[in-house]
């Protein structure tokens, strides 16, 4: 690596002094404090849950909150790549239910075809999503909002119409959705492999860094050398691929590749993404962030229930209230980094 | 005439076609499905037919010109849905007090939601889709809330001669969102309001150092939207005679996006195509139309769905030099 | 004005309380012994129920509401509620909840027939029986699950098209307002119907089926293309209440007398009464939701130790010019 | 044997002929300046050289072999290597990141080492004078310090030729040296350099070469050394030499450095914004230039900016014709008659879609309407004037402002300041990145306002344009005044001694 050897400038002062190192300091104890700030809401749910409501703090509900987290866990991974290239996949809730039935399916060939089949089906599609949005600069919101629906449509399709649940005939694919280890169910073992393959991608690869740069701005990205195209058509690949393996596990668990489903998914995925502090707008962002998000609308839902004899209707207003409070929460904590 | 210059002259052709497709591609693309329907489909080419599908876009055109002030500023409303069922809900109760007095209500309930979801916007510096996402999830329990989760029959009937009456042989649904389409564009066109909207979609920055009322105007156009969601939510209510807090609204934010972006509307903000707009929405009207008279099934519909709106935008997306 | 409120007569009057269905003789059934389970006391036990969609329809308040008055009635005072809002993950882990919560009886009522693997891994594994009401699950009674009540979705589409049929003359054309796709009761509402109608009455031609997603205003919206597409339409077969009110707008829209087009539907709410006694509606098939006191009667015999049928199919009335008037009020 | 060669290329964007036929070549080991008015076409040439833009016509020749670079990665690939106009590094990344991005140094499992990046990056940027930790968001930086994160990207690389776009527009006296460091040393190896400027003291401080372009066409190349100042101004204006007087120092009239009586139209006590400003007062009168001096990141646009109402104040008083200001707000503050042009003007300055009409409309849209409704007319009348008053060159009002070149752009948000008919102007970098042409048209402007009885505040890191602009030049250094100059003290000599007798060590704890 050549660095030219350059002549030291006249005088070797510094150029950059321009905050003090207190600033800087603070600085950066407030950003851990905002980057972690879905942490710190959760852990307080979480302790509020286990005060108030006894059986929260069993083992079984811990597991049973882990378990249906798994799926939604899976595609606010795909999608927290996605906003990070500042873009955004509203396809995956569709193509989640169209795993499962592909991957239902498939079931009678065995395990590895309930595992590849939604894989490749739903990868085509984020292919598709990915080329129009890097090649055509269509943007990311309409052509997957198109993908939703020809996704719902083609699961539909696929089966008449929706009429037909397709049971799961391989025992083995059957029992990756079921059976468990440590009494945690194998999906959440398979989620903490990919969440933690996903955490290494993207903060110590190339790949994620191109997909940060891209984010952050994307002329600039390009201009720097990004393979920018490329890049945001594997994003939109992996989102896809996520969603439809989620929907094999989800389909693994419930032993059928059930139709009615998945309504609402991406908003949820989005919602979560962005209470773990993952810019909309692009460029900043963590894995780590987008698991407590996920957490914490699992565990709010969880809340809701133990209180038992809630008519839906207020299930709803108080999940939307507590949204905006989270919401809330984050971006001042946000803005205190800023104004520091 | 030399062949160079026929080429020349059709390479202009080409390049003007280019320029002309993305703001007019949505007209040839109704005009299309309409001469398709003409030879393809009974008994479409009769006025009652016409007024059905007029009737039934009116709601999403209401919607979405809302909307499209809203992806003007950069921003997207999800929670429109929602405030048409906050805004049918409270309309069974408030009907005692006569129909004025129940759709200014309703109206007011948008009034209010669109206060939140600007105040989220504008001044808590939320991003537009994440803070009208409470409210898309926390509105329709409200209303449920409010309606006691039930659906109410409506027979008053000057209500539902807003729903379902006729002025001068047109349905007063369909004169009520003409009405708004052209007041919408001229507030886009001719008011200082609607040009300062342009600006802070255009670059917020500038548009706050040029010292223009930037929060304000941002409140005003969530404001504007929510209004328009409530009055096309007491519509629907007139329309279809009672009050479904479940089932007004579901899903129209997708569809009010589509409108406004196949009516070549960019999401980057800055630009607002109010006849497009209308034209979008017209459009996937008569698509579904064309589906149901054809008696497809709902899978082909969709996947058609996706199609359409991919080669619309696609044709419309902005074309930068390179 | 409005329309009176369904909830004074919903589940609270005795009037339209189930009936069971004289069950065939020999057929399976399931006692404590069978099933594994210990006798508990209903009044102390933890009972859960899951409900599947918003108690937003007529259907689905009624239900909800009979299941929490019986409960009161009996003075179960440990009752947990969810409602998946149509989210079928979301009353998966609500179900896996309430059991990890240490519930002793579930009472379901399925937003889905498939897909309940997980469940039952769960609940067998601590023995507790559940009780599906109105949607039936593709398992094994009394190893799965305890018993289903409900009716015969199927059998309700047959009854339609007879009554169809009769109001047609045998011939016709008909158009079908499904309800939501993927759904078994539409399938099973449709299946019923059609294959009667190619039975009873094979002139009557069906010409036309669009999903009006079990929603009022779907319904109208899809009659309204279908006047213009189809104007010979003679009779419309809707497969809930709501969509047919819809279709009921649409045709007086469209400036149709009532009996101009004949509608039948299923569900037996007070607004499809009303129109049979207005004239629109030529017969309206019951589905009934006052699960209440049947589903604990059934878990009381159970815990009893009486053999439990496992399949509990109840006797839907049936609303025509005949009875409307009178009924209307057993109507929900 | 040429080392980059250009032969006949064109480029034509929709409306603009922006390089016709133009043709260019570069040694081994030159300093290439590439000299042009606003919009000339230099820019373009340099995205055509880099595949960014594919050209319409010509040829590309890359050590004599004809090439064609489908991206900038290819070009970059070949040992192109680029530092465009506008600063283009990611502000959201650490400066670490920025330096290597696509090129991260890694360990042997294929993941990055962070550690060892951020210890070369600190090595190698220890050399520019940049200082800062790296891990730090490069956004955070001072313009300066991310023109010197971009140079260093740029040079790291097996470069055979580097481009330079501007690279001084934002580069104080001291850093323009380090860059002429690293210059000399390209040379020395053989590099070839093309290099982009308005200044032309530096051009023909460092270069070997000059081509001229005008209107995208190319007027004159050749050696530099055989040009005259003023026979290249004159090829770049296209007028006659004898009309082109001044050789790049400012069109200001040198002998205004007494101030003018009256109560200040502006004065701003005790400014106070955490970490930033420290206690900021001075005061504008009615006619006068305040020059705010400093080095980069001293505060001075902050300070404007809180002025203005745009950055948030902990303390402090501002008042304009001696009415207290109450509110903290952009709105009030244009309200008040204060009117500010950001440094920033891609970011901050024009609305780039919307037409230049719009633009200069912008601010004062409430006065060209009744009862809200917007009088075309009364826009018509006002964009008429402004444009010809500014000279804006558009090829109509109705022009988007984002395909007009930097100059104009300049202009355009300049017209938008008069419409409002302020009191007080705020200038921040009113001539960065305009060319010769332009930045004279700017620098009377300035003069004629202040004579119309305007108070501006003037913030130029050209210290020329400062000293021969401002009656009064009030210095800054880490957000503290540190000096005042006035009347006869406002000189180069004195300017400089000021910034330099604030010495770091002074001044620690605050
Ligand atoms: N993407 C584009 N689309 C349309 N016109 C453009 C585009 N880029 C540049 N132009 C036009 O091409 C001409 C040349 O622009 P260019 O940026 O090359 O000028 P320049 O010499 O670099 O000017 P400056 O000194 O202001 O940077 C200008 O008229 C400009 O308006
Ligand atoms: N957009 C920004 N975001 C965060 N910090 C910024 C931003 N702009 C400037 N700063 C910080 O503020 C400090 C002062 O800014 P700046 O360099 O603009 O000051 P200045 O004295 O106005 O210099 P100049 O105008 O000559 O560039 C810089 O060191 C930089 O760290
Ligand atoms: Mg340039
Ligand atoms: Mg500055």
């Amino acid at each position: 690596m050549t660095q030219g050897v350059v002549a030291e400038p006249e005088v070797p002062g510094k150029i950059v002094a321009d905050e003090t190192r207190r600033a800087e300091r603070t600085d950066r104890i407030v950003g851990h404090v905002q980057r972690q700030g879905a942490l710190a809401v959760l852990l307080a749910v979480v302790i509020i849950a286990a005060a108030v409501f006894p059986n929260f703090r069993s083992y079984a509900n811990t597991a049973t909150i882990l378990v249906a987290a798994a799926p939604p866990m899976l595609i606010a991974l795909g999608m927290t790549f996605v906003i990070i290239t500042g873009g955004i996949d509203l396809s995956v809730g569709s193509q989640f239910v169209l795993g499962g039935v592909v991957a239902a399916y498939a079931s009678r060939w065995g395990l590895i075809a309930a595992l590849l089949a939604p894989l490749l089906i739903c990868g085509a599609i984020g292919l598709l999503n990915g080329v129009l949005i890097a090649h055509t600069r269509m943007a990311p919101f309409i052509v997957t909002l198109a993908a939703l629906l020809g996704a719902r449509g083609l699961m539909r399709a696929l089966s008449s119409e929706g009429s037909t649940t397709y049971l799961v005939r391989s025992d083995a694919f059957h029992r990756l959705g079921s059976g468990s280890f440590l009494r945690i169910g194998y999906p959440v073992w398979l989620v903490a492999v990919l969440v933690l393959i996903g955490i290494v991608v993207l903060s110590r690869t190339r790949f994620g860094h191109a997909v940060y740069a891209i984010g952050g701005s994307e002329d600039a990205a390009s201009l720097m050398g990004v393979a920018v195209r490329r890049t945001k058509v594997w994003v939109y690949v992996m989102s896809g691929v996520l969603a439809g393996l989620a929907g094999a596990i989800n389909a693994a668990k419930l032993g059928s590749g059930v139709t009615v489903l998945g309504t609402g998914m991406e908003l949820d995925a989005i919602a979560a993404v962005v209470i773990g502090g993952t810019l909309l707008t692009g460029g900043a962002g963590t894995i780590a962030g987008t698991i407590a998000g996920v957490l914490l609308l699992g565990v709010i839902q969880n809340m809701i229930n133990q209180v038992g004899n809630l008519n839906s209707s207020y299930q709803q207003v108080i999940s939307g209230a507590f949204l905006a409070v989270v919401v809330v929460a984050q971006t001042y904590l946000g803005k205190l980094r800023r104004v520091t | 005439m030399s062949s160079e210059a026929l080429t020349a002259r059709a390479g202009i052709d080409m390049a003007r076609v280019r320029a002309w497709l993305p703001a007019y591609g949505v007209y040839v693309a109704i005009v299309l499905l309409v001469l398709y329907n003409i030879f393809f489909t009974p008994y479409f080419l009769t006025w009652s037919n016409l007024r059905i599908q007029l009737i039934q876009v009116a709601p999403i055109v209401i919607v979405a010109l809302g909307m499209a002030l809203v992806i003007g500023t950069e921003g997207i409303d999800l929670s429109v849905g929602s405030v048409m069922a906050l805004a049918a809900s409270l309309i069974p109760l408030y009907l005692g007090y006569g129909v004025v007095g129940a759709i200014l209500v309703s109206l007011l309930a948008g009034l209010g939601v669109g206060l939140v979801n600007g105040t989220l916007v504008a001044r808590v510096g939320l991003q537009p889709i994440v803070a009208t996402l409470a409210l898309f999830v926390g509105g329709r329990g409200l209303a449920l809330v409010i309606s006691g989760g039930q659906l109410k029959d409506v027979r008053n009937d000057n209500l539902i001669f807003l729903g379902s009456g006729d002025l001068f042989g047109l349905p007063v649904l369909v004169w009520i969102a003409a009405v708004l389409v052209l007041i919408v564009a001229f507030v886009v066109r001719r008011t200082v309001f609607g040009r300062r909207l342009l600006a802070i979609g255009g670059n917020r920055a500038s548009a706050e150092l040029a010292g223009l009322p930037v929060q304000r105007v941002l409140i005003a156009v969530y404001v504007t939207c929510s209004v328009l969601a409530s009055i096309a939510g007491l519509l629907a209510v007139a329309r279809i005679q009672s009050s479904d807090a479940s089932a007004v609204g579901l899903l129209i934010e997708l569809s009010a996006i589509t409108a406004v972006v196949v009516g070549g509307t960019p999401l980057t903000g800055g630009r607002v195509r109010v006849l497009g707009t209308v034209a979008g929405a017209l459009l996937m009207q008569l698509v579904v139309a064309t589906m149901i008279k054809h008696n497809l099934q709902p899978s082909t519909t969709e996947m058609v769905q996706a199609v359409i709106i991919l080669i619309a935008v696609y044709v419309a997306r902005e074309r930068k030099t390179r | 004005e409005d329309s009176d409120t369904a909830a004074d007569s919903a589940g609270t009057s005795s009037a339209g309380a189930q009936v069971v269905q004289s069950a065939a003789p020999g057929a399976e059934t399931c006692t404590l012994d069978q099933f594994g389970g210990s006798k508990i006391d209903l009044k102390t036990a933890k009972v859960g129920f899951s409900q599947s969609e918003k108690e937003a329809n007529p259907f689905r308040i009624a239900e909800t509401q009979s299941i929490k008055d019986e409960a009161a009635k009996l003075g179960i005072t440990n009752l947990t509620t969810t409602n998946a809002n149509s989210e079928f993950n979301k009353q998966i882990s609500d179900v896996e909840q309430m059991i990890d919560a240490g519930v002793q009886l579930l009472v379901i009522a399925p937003l889905n027939s498939d897909g309940w693997d997980s469940v039952f891994a769960k609940a067998s594994a601590k023995k507790i029986p559940i009780i599906t009401i109105d949607r039936q699950i593709n398992a094994t009674p009394c190893k799965d699950y305890l018993t289903f009540i409900g009716s015969d979705f199927e059998k309700q589409g047959q009854r339609a098209a007879d009554e169809m049929a009769k109001a047609l003359d045998n011939k016709g054309e008909v158009a079908i307002l499904l309800g939501a796709p993927g759904n078994n009761v539409t399938t099973l509402r449709t299946k019923g119907f059609k294959e009667e109608i190619a039975k009873v009455a094979p002139d009557i031609k069906i010409t036309f089926e669009q999903t009006g997603n079990f929603a009022r205003k779907d319904g109208q919206n899809v009659t309204e293309q279908l006047l213009q597409s189809n104007p010979n339409i003679n009779g419309i077969y809707g497969e809930n209440d709501e969509m047919a009110l819809g279709a009921e707008v649409a045709l007086k829209g469209a400036g149709k007398q009532p009996g101009d087009v004949k509608i039948v539907s299923v569900d037996g709410t007070k607004g499809a009464v009303q129109g049979i006694v207005d004239g629109w509606f030529s017969a309206v098939i019951e589905s009934n939701p006052r699960f209440g006191p049947l589903a604990f009667d059934t878990a009381t015999k159970f815990f009893n130790g009486e053999p439990i049928p496992s399949n509990i199919i109840i006797q839907d009335r049936q609303y025509d010019e005949s009875n409307a008037k009178s009924d209307l009020n057993s109507a929900y | 044997m040429a080392l980059l060669e250009v032969v006949n290329v064109s480029k034509v964007f929709p409306g603009v002929r922006a390089l016709d036929d133009v043709s260019f070549t570069l040694q081994p080991g030159e300093v290439h300046a590439l000299v042009g008015e606003n919009g000339a076409g230099k820019s373009t040439l340099i995205k055509v050289l880099t595949g960014v833009y594919q050209p319409d016509g010509g040829e590309l020749r890359y050590c004599d072999e004809p090439v064609s670079f489908a991206t900038p990665m290819d070009a970059q690939r070949s040992g192109i290597s680029t530092i465009y106009q506008e600063v283009n590094l990611v502000p959201l990344m650490s400066v670490a990141h920025n330096l290597f991005l696509g090129r991260e140094p890694r360990n042997r499992f294929g993941l990055l080492d962070e550690n060892r990046m951020n210890r070369e990056a600190a090595e190698i940027l220890g050399p520019y004078g940049v200082t800062t930790d790296v891990r730090r968001q490069l956004g955070t930086l001072a313009l300066g310090a991310q023109q010197m994160v971009a140079l260093a990207r740029a040079v790291m690389i097996d470069a055979r030729v580097v481009i330079m776009d501007e690279p001084t527009s934002s580069l104080e006296p001291r850093e323009v040296e380090t860059l002429f460091g690293v210059i000399r040393d390209l040379h020395a190896r053989g590099i070839g350099i093309i290099y982009v400027s308005h200044r032309l003291d530096e051009l023909y401080q460092i270069c070997d070469a000059v081509t001229i372009l005008r209107d995208g066409r190319l007027v004159h190349t050749g050696q530099l050394a055989e040009l005259e100042r003023l026979r290249l101004v004159s090829l770049m204006l296209g007028r006659d030499a004898s009309q082109v007087r001044k050789e790049g120092a400012t069109a200001f009239e040198a002998d205004q450095h007494e101030g003018t009586g009256g109560a200040p139209v502006l004065r701003a006590t005790n400014l106070r914004s955490r970490h930033k400003l420290h206690d900021i007062s001075f005061d504008v009168k009615p006619g006068e230039v305040v020059g705010l001096g400093g080095l980069l990141g001293a505060g001075r646009s902050e300070t404007i900016k809180a002025v203005g109402g745009a950055y948030p104040l902990d303390g402090g008083e501002i008042e304009v014709d001696g009415r207290h200001l109450k509110r903290h707000s952009t709105v009030q503050a244009v309200k008040a008659g204060i009117a500010i042009q950001p440094e920033d003007r891609k970011a901050e300055g024009i609305v780039a879609g919307l037409s230049v009409r719009e633009n200069i409309a912008l601010a004062v849209l409430p006065r060209m309407a009744r009862m809200g409704l917007v009088s075309d007319a009364k826009i018509d009348e006002i964009v008429d004037v402004y444009m010809k008053r500014l000279r804006i060159k558009a090829s109509s009002p109705h022009q988007a402002v984002g395909d007009l070149s930097g100059g104009n752009q300049q202009k355009v948000l300049l017209a938008r300041l008069l419409a409002t008919q302020p009191k007080v102007l705020l200038l921040d970098e009113p001539t960065r990145g305009i060319d010769v042409g332009a930045k004279v048209e700017v620098q009377t402007l300035i003069d004629e306002l202040a004579a119309e009885g305007l108070g501006v505040v003037l913030v130029s890191s050209d210290a020329e344009e400062l000293i021969e602009g401002a009656h009064r030049v009030v210095v800054l250094r880490d957000g503290v005044v540190v000096g005042m100059l006035t009347g006869a003290e406002v000189t180069t000599e004195d300017l400089l001694a000021t910034i330099a007798a604030a010495a770091p060590e002074d001044k620690d704890e605050q």
